[in-house]
């Protein structure tokens, strides 16, 4: 028994969370047999291995210390020792949620393409576990090569689900993708570059503790904008996103939803806020309007949506609006409710493209009017929407309040013209979700085969039950996620407004004479 | 150094140059056809020359201070060797039962070869004209070889003719230089330059020798044969061009440009960045309209160039580490692409279109997969051995403050991104065509290492990093 | 000293009226004839350098070998005398303002030619009046770039290798003569003895 | 007992509404109705210790929320005004959860049914026992979010969904004022606690802040703003356009919002918020005319509706006019008290008309009704006594609560509220006018229904008839039970500090110091009979002058009949403008701007871009050699003309 | 130059060079101007080889080193391996296309 203990306290964990999935992915590799037995094999090797990362992954939350701001479970071997960039992994209040998020959805995501997915099964199960190690690679990652190498990774896999598995013009959508963020992620490494001969290494906590000029931060915040607004994704550099959303096969759009937009939110505040304190107090004005854009335009354009999963991709782009507006408000409450609007969209979106996949893996259309009256053939399904439903409108009691009150209230603190206008969305979120609500479930039930559709079968319950459960925990009990951020939080802001305050006496944010005259 | 010893730098040369006449006179005196042995026999050779090399003398100039041998020509020899190797693997395995090949085939590789390794070496505009040229001619033959196909030899004049016009570009250079300094030895020039005055004439006399080797290294404007040539001459031959003669013009352009020219560096980095930069964009964008998967080839080794020229940009050791590191991903990427390409056979029948590949994830998972990690590894991706190479290059170019160069560079790689893409969406998402053949074991071989390589040397750069900083070093001591 | 320079005006004169020509005959067969014209005007401008030798070896080699070859090659090829395509008036100003320009530009290099301040000491192989032109290149052929001599004897093999390679055909049908069957033809194996009676004839 | 309170019908709405399917009809009707009848009896109890035995307390569960220096538990805040709102709740909640039993015995998802309304129930327990905004805020949308399913129960009447969805949406955009009224108590007190903030207003009586560029009195701007919130629960005007849609909900819904729940959640935020609003005399002033104005509104448009639920849906909105001008003049205590009687017979009201609803064999329309009195005595019974206490008529209750708050708006002596009064003067003639017209057309005159439906009529089964009873005994009695309590001289020690009235402000205190003159104590009964007698002229006797009248004023009546046209105009204004943007975003912007000079035209030029350059690759030796020249030649000249 | 072996012409080495100039830029020209045949342009080749050694010759003559003249020499055998690998090609080609035109070799291009 201690030996297990021992193995267990000594283990690598990061990297064993990071790399399990890819482990996985080789035996799949070596399954050997007729297609269908590859194809019940892959399966079920995915299957295992993700929730067994999973199990694994909940092990670092379990043995997570969340009283400090500290780096945790660190690990360091040298990669490219003549720039002296290392293999760095650790995890602090930040990251740590975004690693469970990952490996939730992960087996979440297998079980729903288990039928979803009829050709290449093999294919697909490595390209999700591969995903799932760049995922959480990302995430864990503590130099910004590393994590730009896992950044980018992440391309790979997705573009291949989406253009392999995915359907409509997938072809375009997963081009779509791959260039617009590949675009966004070059003009990151020039930044990084940069930055790591200014500093003279790419380790994360040594950057955040180097002080950079203020022309210098400018041009880097720049360039970093380029990729995390591309990855957010922030208006007006969005519209690869719907496409993707709607030609994904469903476990595709759960992750590029659940967890792949995190990226860019998760850059933010990992690497624009406390490196460049004050390119970022200085370009929130634009950040603010942009994201302000993207709530109130996004939410107007999906109220107007046909397609189910465009309308759901559309209303990503709305609430992380409301995520970037809550990095850049740089308040205690903004931030923490930034990161947990990002861990409930994450679980909220994810749970939304689950349930579009699971009528269009009856009907295979995704044509909001082609639905209509499922309430009375699919009650249990109506009411896992309903759940979903309104938690992306951000009803108290479930996942999606919390974090949305908590941007609000933090930036009301800084700019309340921002929370106004921001707050709009609120009403727009409502009115867009509630109207997909209505015209997909509600109504009467007349057409013959939205009449055949079946309620959700135990694999579905399987795969919904769990979101339903995190939702509501979220909702009514967030504080066992606000915790563990609270101190990573309180120690970046107070870095953050620490830099501010002894060196930016004169700094004005971009526009401030408008906004002055404006308040 | 006395008698024998003084030709101790030049073994490798030497042992190849005696071999090359005797494999010449095996093959002429053996009745049987022996394409296939005399490929491996030269194999052979090249190994031992690699040999020679590595084990021989670390720093040493002879013949008059015409040759020089040093940690950088090492490298830069081995390297070439390696890649010049793996093609003629290629070559045997296509050789079989190829009525094209013919046993000369090799040996001319060979001579090519011992060209390449001359001017690498060359101290001396002289030697370096004389080792050009013997690689050059050796090119055209190569080109034409297919003497019977209409494209091999049109690709066979076309290469000729500006090859020919080039090499004259690059002499008209070579003696403006010479009547500036006085002399053509490397280490003389650039006294000379360094303490002259520096007019016109020496720029120009050295525009046009960059301008002859750009054309060698197919770096745009001086790159329009390559598409031709490339899609002309058969395939084996054209793998051999986009390697080895890459990897010698780069190397011999590192040389001279660091070495005689050094003093003069802010006017050539003005010539090299505006070649770079067409080169990237060039290679880019044309790439995208093709058709045919050796004239996509050749667009991207042109845009690879341009990336490589970045590192010859920056004219210092992390720039020159930078693009030797690049060239060994390059090499390997390369060989393995080719190695594909060339697997490209239906009933025996090479096929060239990129919609051949068309479904290959579906009848050749295994092949596909590897074209699909070394196309991801040309664009450039993380986790991908080619992200490193670009990675070394735009570090030197970010830290010698060529930012906008590195911008534009990595915006190039993103079209370009679009055509490796696309080759790998023919391969997953498109309907199958006909299965191709197996591959040989050869080349089986070198497809699946390069693609492992690939993320091997991802993982480990280390070994390989250190080899191009010796090597670097040692450039820019002497 | 008059005399040279009139020498000298002279032949570069000739020398490029023979290059316009070679470009612009229109029969090949008179292309090459011009080039011949030119290599000897351009041998003499090397006399009046006093680089005699390269002045002889441009004559035999050139002349001789490369210039003959030239010419056998389009007689061989049996080549029509051309027509000037439309295509060529259309180019012709733009090629003639680029090939303007160029020349202008060398030349601007050229009658501003300085050399290094060093280029004295620099140099590696001085001319001496001590042995004649001749004398002096083979000195230093042989020993300091013997290195360059068996280089360039290298280049010579591959073109020879190559323009086998590319042009010689086996036809069937032709016959070639085998030195060894001659060498190991005995008179054993040809030659019959025959008596044969006086007056009786061979039938 | 209470947490039971509390949660009792949580426990209920979850057994029904997940196992409603094993335990069944009957089976839901039971745990919901045990539910709430248990969670009543712990109210009453509550009640008792709270209020008689003085142990005012909080219990607090867990933390909700914590960030920073924001910090809300989840908690259960108990005083007077809490303990009379879950007893209120409670106990009106049992009756409908009764009265459903029967009221819904043909419908095939009942457990569903009955889950929603002990969700409800449980929601607005939440509201009522916050301790918090926050918490105050998961009740309020929880409300909100039941209404919306109750309002859609019948999923598939398309227009249930649309007025269940105009319901949510309408109370969002209060909501929307709501949580920045939040923010902005936050912004001032770090806080939003009630204790804290109530402890803290005074100290911040005279700040000020800068909020969307208006730089105001601090507690003004965010007292206008919770009050937005309020507005929209409350459906007061400007946002009460969704509360007659919502009358698609089965008739207990419509009861259980209107009644003592939903809709009084403003009323109850603005008494809870009462020290704040002390302070924010403008705000004051605003809820005044704003709710007078609203139950003038209500009352014009309530005259002339033909349906029977949207009348009394109307006349809620009124009432709650009255309530809200009560709070305006720091009446805070009649504005609950007369949302207590109101709740008792605005239920009664409710139910009975669901009565006969359900006898007229699902029929609404009162010109299709009439002459029924005889056979539905009970209901008839029931119905006349809800309609005299809404009316005011002594001794029932709404006698007592509405004349409290006119005297009140009265005796406050200020501007808004001498408007409120004459308002409510207005106003209390208008209820009289439509309640009696509602009574007069349904039960008396000729019977106006076809003979197939006449036949049917029938009283309800006693599982109805028994909630109406007892509904009208607190219709009747509450009002007497608790003036002194309420608004009587006993009213301190009744709510000790639930609520706190600035000494100047104290409009009950001045109504029970200046003994109002005979006429303004009599003005509203005398108006009330007024109309009560124009009621009886029109529609009893001269039955043919309604529709002269209507023929007469075309204008007019078109007016009312379409509520002001608040519905058309802003379906004009919001619903139909934020489709067409959408429409416009989405064409014109993602797919004609962004998409075509972003992705799609880069890569289209890139495309051409290599076409062009294809074209440069002719295939011709001599272009070849050309670019390599005008390569070298531009280079050459380049360093030419650089170096001279 | 001062070195007193140069030879002492009135004609200076800027001549040579011009002389040289314009022959290399005629060589030039020749080959992109022309349409005709393949050994027009080969010849060309020669003509700016030609350039290339009077360069060198004029260099050599007024600095008064050989080198320039070893290299002529090279020069000289390389071009003569030039010319015989080329017209190789020319000849093949010719086999195939039946032409030495230069507007018919256009079989690849984009």
């Amino acid at each position: 028994m201690t030996a297990l203990a021992n193995f267990v306290t000594q283990l690598p964990i990061l990297s064993a969370v990071t790399f399990l999935p890819l482990v996985g992915a080789l035996f799949i590799l070596m399954i050997r047999g007729d297609d269908a037995t590859v194809a019940r094999q892959a399966r079920y090797v995915a299957l295992w291995t993700t929730l067994f990362t999973f199990a694994l992954s909940l092990l670092i939350w379990v043995r997570f210390e969340p009283a400090t701001a500290a780096f945790q479970f660190e690990e360091r071997f040298d990669w490219l020792p003549q720039y002296r960039i290392s293999y760095h992994m650790g995890v602090d209040g930040i990251s740590m949620l975004f690693v469970i998020l990952s490996t939730f959805l992960t087996p979440l995501c297998i079980l729903a393409s288990w039928e979803a997915i009829e050709k290449q099964v093999r294919e697909f199960m490595i390209a999700f576990l591969v995903l799932e190690t760049m995922m959480v690679g990302m995430f864990c990652a503590m130099d910004f090569v590393l994590f730009y190498v896992f950044f980018e990774g992440v391309l790979i896999p997705m573009f291949l689900i989406i253009g392999v598995w995915g359907g409509g013009r997938r072809v375009y959508s997963a081009f779509k993708f791959f260039l617009y963020t590949l675009t966004g992620s070059v003009l990151l490494l020039v930044a990084l570059l940069a930055m790591y001969f200014q500093v003279g290494t790419t380790d994360i906590p040594e950057l955040m503790n180097f002080k950079f000029s203020r022309e210098m931060q400018t041009w880097l915040w720049l360039g970093m904008f380029a990729s995390f607004a591309v990855k957010v994704p922030m208006w007006p550099v969005h519209t690869w996103l719907p496409d993707a959303h709607v030609d994904a096969p469903t476990a595709g759009s759960v992750i590029l939803a659940g967890v792949l937009l995190k990226m860019g939110g998760y850059g933010f505040l990992r690497f624009s806020l406390p490196m460049l304190p004050e390119a970022s107090a200085y370009f929130a004005p634009l950040v603010f309007t942009l994201s302000i854009i993207a709530v109130i335009y996004t939410s107007l354009v999906a109220l107007v949506q046909s397609d189910m999963k465009k309308m759901i991709a559309y209303s990503s782009v709305a609430h992380m609006g409301f995520v970037t507006i809550g990095v850049f408000a740089a308040t205690q409450q903004a931030v923490e409710g930034a990161i947990f609007q990002m861990l409930s969209h994450g679980v909220v979106s994810g749970a939304l493209f689950l349930c579009v996949g699971v009528i269009y893996d009856r009907l295979h259309t995704r044509e909001i009017d082609r639905y209509g009256g499922l309430a009375n053939n699919m009650p249990k399904y109506a009411f896992v929407f309903m759940v979903f439903m309104l938690a992306s409108v951000g009803l108290p009691g479930t996942a999606g309040f919390v974090g949305e009150f908590l941007i609000l209230t933090g930036t009301f603190q800084v700019n309340t013209w921002v929370a106004l206008l921001a707050a709009t969305g609120v009403i727009l979120g409502a009115a867009y979700m509630l109207y997909l609500y209505r015209r997909v479930v509600f109504g009467e039930l007349t057409k013959a085969d939205v009449k055949e559709m079946l309620d959700l079968e135990p694999r579905e319950i399987a795969i919904l039950a769990p979101i339903v459960a995190v939702v509501m925990w979220m909702g009514v009990y967030p504080m066992s996620f606000l915790d563990i951020m609270g101190e990573s939080v309180a120690n970046l802001l107070k870095q953050y407004h620490g830099a501010l305050a002894t060196r930016a006496a004169d700094l004005e944010p971009l526009g401030s004479s408008f906004i002055a005259w404006l308040r | 150094m006395s008698g024998l010893d003084t030709l101790a730098p030049a073994y490798p040369e030497i042992f190849m140059s005696i071999s090359a006449l005797v494999l010449l006179m095996l093959g002429v005196f053996r009745s049987k056809d022996s394409t296939v042995l005399l490929t491996w026999l030269t194999v052979a050779v090249m190994a031992g020359a690699a040999f020679l090399a590595v084990t021989g003398i670390d720093e040493a100039r002879t013949f008059h201070n015409l040759f020089v041998t040093n940690a950088f020509t090492i490298f830069a020899k081995v390297m070439m060797l390696v890649g010049a190797g793996l093609t003629l693997l290629l070559i045997s395995d296509w050789a079989v039962g190829e009525k094209v090949a013919r046993f000369e085939l090799p040996i001319i590789v060979l001579f090519a070869v011992i060209g390449m390794m001359l001017m690498i070496s060359a101290n001396d505009l002289i030697s370096l004209y004389v080792g050009l040229e013997l690689q050059s001619l050796s090119l055209y033959v190569l080109a034409a070889f297919h003497r019977d196909n209409i494209r091999a030899t049109e690709a066979g004049v076309k290469y000729f003719v500006l090859g020919a016009l080039a090499s004259g570009l690059l002499l008209y250079g070579s003696s403006l230089v010479y009547g500036y300094a006085g002399t053509t030895t490397f280490e003389s020039i650039a006294t000379a330059i360094e303490n002259g005055p520096n007019t016109t004439g020496i720029i120009v006399g050295i525009v046009f020798v960059i301008s002859g080797l750009a054309f060698k290294v197919s770096a745009v404007p001086f790159h329009m044969w390559t598409p031709d040539v490339y899609e002309g001459a058969p395939t084996p031959i054209t793998a051999f061009f986009s390697i080895a003669p890459k990897i010698a013009g780069l190397c011999l352009f590192m040389r001279v440009l660091a070495g005689p020219f050094e003093p003069l560096i802010e006017q050539w980095q003005q010539v090299i960045i505006l070649i770079s930069i067409l080169s990237m964009i060039w290679g880019s964008v044309a790439a995208i309209a093709q058709k045919n998967v050796k004239r996509l080839m050749a667009y991207s080794s042109i845009g690879h160039v341009g990336y490589a020229l970045i590192g010859l940009v920056v004219g210092n050791e992390e720039g020159a580490r930078g693009l030797l590191f690049y060239l060994l991903i390059y090499l390997v990427m390369n060989v393995g692409t080719f190695a594909v390409i060339l697997s490209m056979r239906v009933k025996g029948k090479y096929l060239e279109d990129i919609s051949d590949l068309s479904g290959l994830a579906k009848t050749r998972p295994g092949m596909a997969m590897a074209l699909a990690i070394l196309m991801f590894s040309m664009a450039g991706i993380p986790p991908m051995a080619g992200f490193l190479g670009k990675f070394y290059i735009f570090v030197a170019a970010v830290n010698a403050g060529f930012y906008s160069l590195a911008i534009v560079g990595l915006l190039a790689s993103v079209i370009g991104a679009y055509y490796y893409l696309r080759l790998i969406k023919i391969m997953y998402f498109d309907a199958p065509g006909a299965a191709f053949d197996a591959p040989s074991l050869t080349t089986g071989i070198i497809m699946a290492g390069s693609s492992v390589l690939m993320i091997v040397l991802f993982v480990v750069p280390a070994p390989l990093v250190n080899g191009a900083q010796a090597a670097a070093r040692a450039l820019f001591l002497g | 000293m008059i005399v040279a320079s009139l020498a000298f005006y002279l032949f570069s004169f000739m020398a490029v009226i023979g290059a316009l020509n070679v470009i612009f005959q229109r029969n090949p067969v008179h292309s090459v004839l011009w080039l011949i014209f030119t290599f000897f005007n351009a041998a003499a401008l090397f006399v009046l350098l006093g680089a005699e030798f390269v002045a002889m070896i441009l004559v035999v080699v050139y002349v001789g070998a490369v210039a003959v070859l030239f010419l056998f090659v389009v007689m061989m090829l049996d080549i029509n005398v051309v027509v000037i395509r439309e295509g060529f008036l259309k180019y012709l100003p733009v090629g003639a303002t680029i090939a303007v320009i160029l020349l202008a530009e060398l030349a601007i290099v050229a009658g501003g030619w300085t050399f290094a301040d060093r280029a004295n000491v620099l140099r590696v192989v001085r001319t001496t009046s001590e042995v004649s032109n001749t004398e002096a290149l083979g000195r230093v052929l042989y020993t300091d770039y013997a290195y360059l001599f068996q280089a360039s004897g290298l280049v010579l093999l591959v073109a020879m290798i190559g323009a086998i390679v590319l042009t010689m055909r086996r036809r069937p049908g032709v016959r070639k003569q085998k030195i060894s069957d001659q060498v190991n033809r005995s008179s054993k194996d040809t030659v019959v003895v025959v008596q044969v009676e006086p007056g009786k004839g061979l039938s | 007992m209470l947490v039971a309170a509390v949660f009792l019908p949580l426990l209920g709405a979850f057994i029904a509404g997940f196992f409603g399917r094993f335990i069944g009809d009957r089976g839901a009707h039971i745990v919901t109705c045990l539910g709430v009848g248990l969670a009543a009896l712990a109210a009453i109890f509550g009640f008792y210790d709270v209020v008689i035995a003085g142990n005012q307390q909080v219990i607090n569960i867990t933390t909700f929320i914590s960030s920073g220096t924001f910090e809300a538990q989840w908690a259960l805040r108990y005083d007077t005004l809490s303990a009379v709102m879950v007893m209120t709740v409670t106990v009106v909640s049992t009756l409908i959860h009764v009265y459903a039993v029967g009221y819904m015995h043909h419908d095939k998802s009942q457990p569903r049914f009955m889950a929603y309304l002990s969700l409800f129930t449980f929601a607005m327990l939440m509201l009522v026992t916050a301790d918090n905004l926050v918490q105050l805020f998961f009740g309020w949308e929880g409300v909100g979010l039941v209404s919306y399913l109750l309002i859609g129960f019948w999923y598939h009447k398309p227009s249930a969904n649309a007025a269940a969805i105009k319901a949510f949406i309408v109370n969002r955009v209060g909501d929307f004022g709501f949580l920045l009224g939040i923010f902005a108590v936050f912004f001032l007190f770090d806080a939003v606690s009630f204790d804290v903030i109530f402890g803290a207003v005074e100290g911040k009586a005279n700040a000020e802040v800068t909020f969307f560029g208006i730089h105001a009195h601090a507690l003004t701007i965010t007292c206008f703003l919770l009050f937005i919130g309020a507005m929209g629960k409350s459906a007061q005007l400007f946002l009460h356009t969704w509360l007659p849609d919502a009358m698609e909900g089965p008739t207990p819904v419509s009861a259980l919002i209107h009644a003592a729940t939903m809709v009084t959640a403003g009323v109850f935020l603005v008494a809870r918020m009462s020290p704040l609003f002390e302070y924010a005399p403008t705000a004051l002033a605003f809820v005044t005319i704003l709710g007078a104005t609203t139950a003038f509104f209500a009352a014009t448009v309530g005259c002339v509706q033909n349906d029977i639920k949207r009348i009394i849906a109307f006349s809620t909105c009124s009432q709650l006019g009255y309530m809200f001008f009560a709070c305006g003049v720091s009446a805070y205590q009649a504005g609950v008290f007369h949302l207590v009687t109101h709740a008792w017979f605005k239920a009664l009201l409710f139910l009975s008309a669901g009565s006969v609803i359900h006898a007229m064999s699902d029929e609404q329309d009162i010109r299709k009704m009439g002459g029924i009195w005889r056979l539905i005595p009970i209901t008839f019974t029931v119905m006349m006594i809800g309609t005299i206490a809404i009316t005011g008529l002594p001794p029932l209750s709404g006698y007592f609560s509405k004349d409290m708050v006119i005297e009140a708006a009265h005796a406050a002596g200020t501007g808004p509220g001498n408007y409120a009064f004459f308002i409510g003067i207005v106003v209390a003639g208008l209820t009289s006018f439509y309640s009696w017209r509602l009574i007069f057309l349904t039960f008396f005159g000729t019977p106006r229904a076809d003979h197939h439906t006449m036949e049917h009529i029938h009283e309800s089964p006693p599982v109805m008839t028994v909630p109406l009873m007892a509904l009208s005994v607190g219709a009747v009695f509450a009002g007497m039970i608790g003036y002194s309590f309420f608004v009587g001289e006993h009213r301190e020690e009744f709510w000790k500090d639930a609520i706190a009235i600035l000494p100047a402000h104290d409009s009950i205190g001045k109504v029970h110091e200046h003994h109002p003159s005979f006429f303004i104590k009599y003005l509203p009964l005398f108006v009330s009979l007024a109309g009560l007698g124009m009621a009886y002229q029109m529609y009893i006797r001269r039955p043919d002058w309604p529709g002269k009248l209507a023929a007469a004023f075309p204008g007019v009546y078109q007016f009312l009949l379409n509520k002001w046209y608040f519905d058309e105009l802003y379906d004009w204004l919001f619903v139909k403008n934020a489709f067409r943007l959408g429409r416009l975003f989405w064409k014109r912007g993602d797919t004609g701007i962004i998409d075509r000079f972003g992705p799609d035209g880069l890569s289209a030029a890139t495309v051409v871009a290599a076409r062009r350059l294809g074209i440069v690759q002719s295939g011709y030796l001599y272009h070849y050699a050309f670019a390599m020249i005008i390569g070298i030649a531009a280079i050459v000249s380049w360093f030419v003309l650089g170096m001279d | 130059m001062s070195e007193a072996e140069a030879p002492a012409l009135a004609v200076g080495l800027s001549h040579y060079l011009t002389v040289s100039a314009i022959l290399f830029t005629l060589g030039i020209f020749g080959i992109f101007l022309n349409r005709k045949n393949l050994i027009v342009i080969m010849m060309s080749i020669e003509l700016m080889l030609l350039a290339v050694n009077i360069n060198l010759v004029a260099f050599s003559s007024f600095l008064g080193d050989l080198v320039g003249q070893v290299f002529t020499m090279l020069v000289l055998t390389v071009a003569a391996a030039e010319a015989a690998i080329g017209l190789a090609i020319v000849v093949v080609f010719y086999r195939n296309r039946r032409s030495i035109e230069v507007e018919d070799i256009n079989q690849m291009k984009g």
